[in-house]
């Protein structure tokens, strides 16, 4: 079975966080009703840029552990749900996935707010970076100043998810 | 004490190096050894207040003290996902 | 190219109806930033019932004709969404999905939102009906009296999208 | 004229039947099939308030008038998804 946090340079297989996420044991098997997922994919333009490619780099331990950060505060928020976060790093093309998510649960209420919150929390705390390489040039793409703690950004994102 | 500092994204591209070793004195914290590379770097000036920063990996304030062997990292804003 | 909208009697493949949104042509081609699904799955309780399985039925041709309503109105509320919607009949097992949905858009707010009201106006307008067996008898669920004009619903199945 | 009624879920259940052919009356609509079905099928009429109704697969009011040859269904309430 996969892990349900990773990082790696692998094309990203959302079919496999489903099943990850799906295949529970003991009590909680068959408990799932639904399962929301989510892919980013990478855009051709950007900012009014033709882009060619994204190359995503990533701090990878401190990236893990953002992740489990974040699968804890989705556990401590929708209990019951079950995460899968994936991120892909290197190279990536118009069109292939950079991360996936898939989020499991009784109810898809807390299945799709979970999942959003997710990918809003990986926008702000995961230590990902992309450079874009555009029609011209190349760019670092810079977001989010990153902080865990920050809980104003956290309700943001529960705003997002809208939860 | 000798510490490792990585570098991440643009702050690699300003610094022109991923890992970095420093020999800090007791007492340095996560932010002198910040302030030791701006002096050194200025265009990392401008990330002063959009910085973050890790010891060990794990996210830690700039006031966060820093011991032997630690490894240090530096973070500009960040854009997964 | 499998279709957009379907009902069938085979397992769902959630990985088929993602490829179907992200594969455009022409100038929107590369244009998707991201992808949101949602899989419902049979759960093995329901109602205080242990579940054994599941048998849904569909009047086929009015139920296509509500996908594409419903695909409608999210053109026209989502504009740049591309919407696939698949439901399954006949007998499914617990953890096995009932319901396939994808939604790509540039951005992910509109890809979250369409996905989740789709899911909410097929559970209140598509003439699908779904019968439980459980520990003991069976029964016929009955949901929502199905009325497509009905714009109070609709505009709950926009709350719920958070939209 | 000379319709056909399709009946869902439980609806066939009740009536024991998924098509029946009905012969009525010029100015017959939906409705008043609906009431002939409910003389005949008295459990049916729990589903007074419920029931949604087609004609030649697309949803139509209970006033809605049915021609010669037309498909007429009534829908228990849905439970899909």
């Amino acid at each position: 079975m996969i892990p349900l946090l990773a990082i790696g340079r692998e094309p990203l297989v959302l079919a496999l966080l489903v099943a990850a996420v799906t295949d529970r044991q003991g009590d909680a098997a068959g408990a799932d009703g639904g399962v929301a997922a989510f892919l980013g994919v990478v855009r051709n333009h950007n900012a009014g840029r033709s882009v060619r490619y994204l190359e995503y780099e990533a701090y990878e331990p401190l990236a893990v552990r953002s992740f489990e950060r974040i699968a804890g505060e989705v556990a401590a928020r929708w209990p019951g749900v079950r995460l899968a976060l994936h991120h892909r790093i290197g190279r990536l093309e118009i069109g292939e996935a950079s991360v996936a998510i898939a989020a499991a649960s009784a109810h898809r209420a807390d299945a799709f707010a979970s999942c959003r919150y997710t990918i809003e929390r990986v926008k702000q705390i995961a230590p990902i970076w992309k450079r874009e390489f555009f029609d011209g040039g190349d760019v670092w793409i810079e977001g989010a100043a990153a902080d865990p703690d920050d809980e104003v950004a956290r309700a943001k994102a529960e705003r997002a998810a809208c939860a | 004490m000798r510490v490792t500092v990585r570098l991440f994204a643009r702050l690699r591209d300003i610094t022109g190096a991923s890992e970095i070793g420093r020999d800090v004195a007791p007492g340095a914290t996560i932010g002198s050894i910040w302030r030791g590379l701006v002096a050194e770097f200025p265009d990392l000036a401008g990330y002063e207040r959009s910085i973050s920063s890790a010891v060990n990996t794990d996210y830690a304030r700039m006031d966060h003290p820093v011991d032997d062997g630690d490894e240090v990292a530096f973070l500009p804003p960040v854009s997964g996902g």
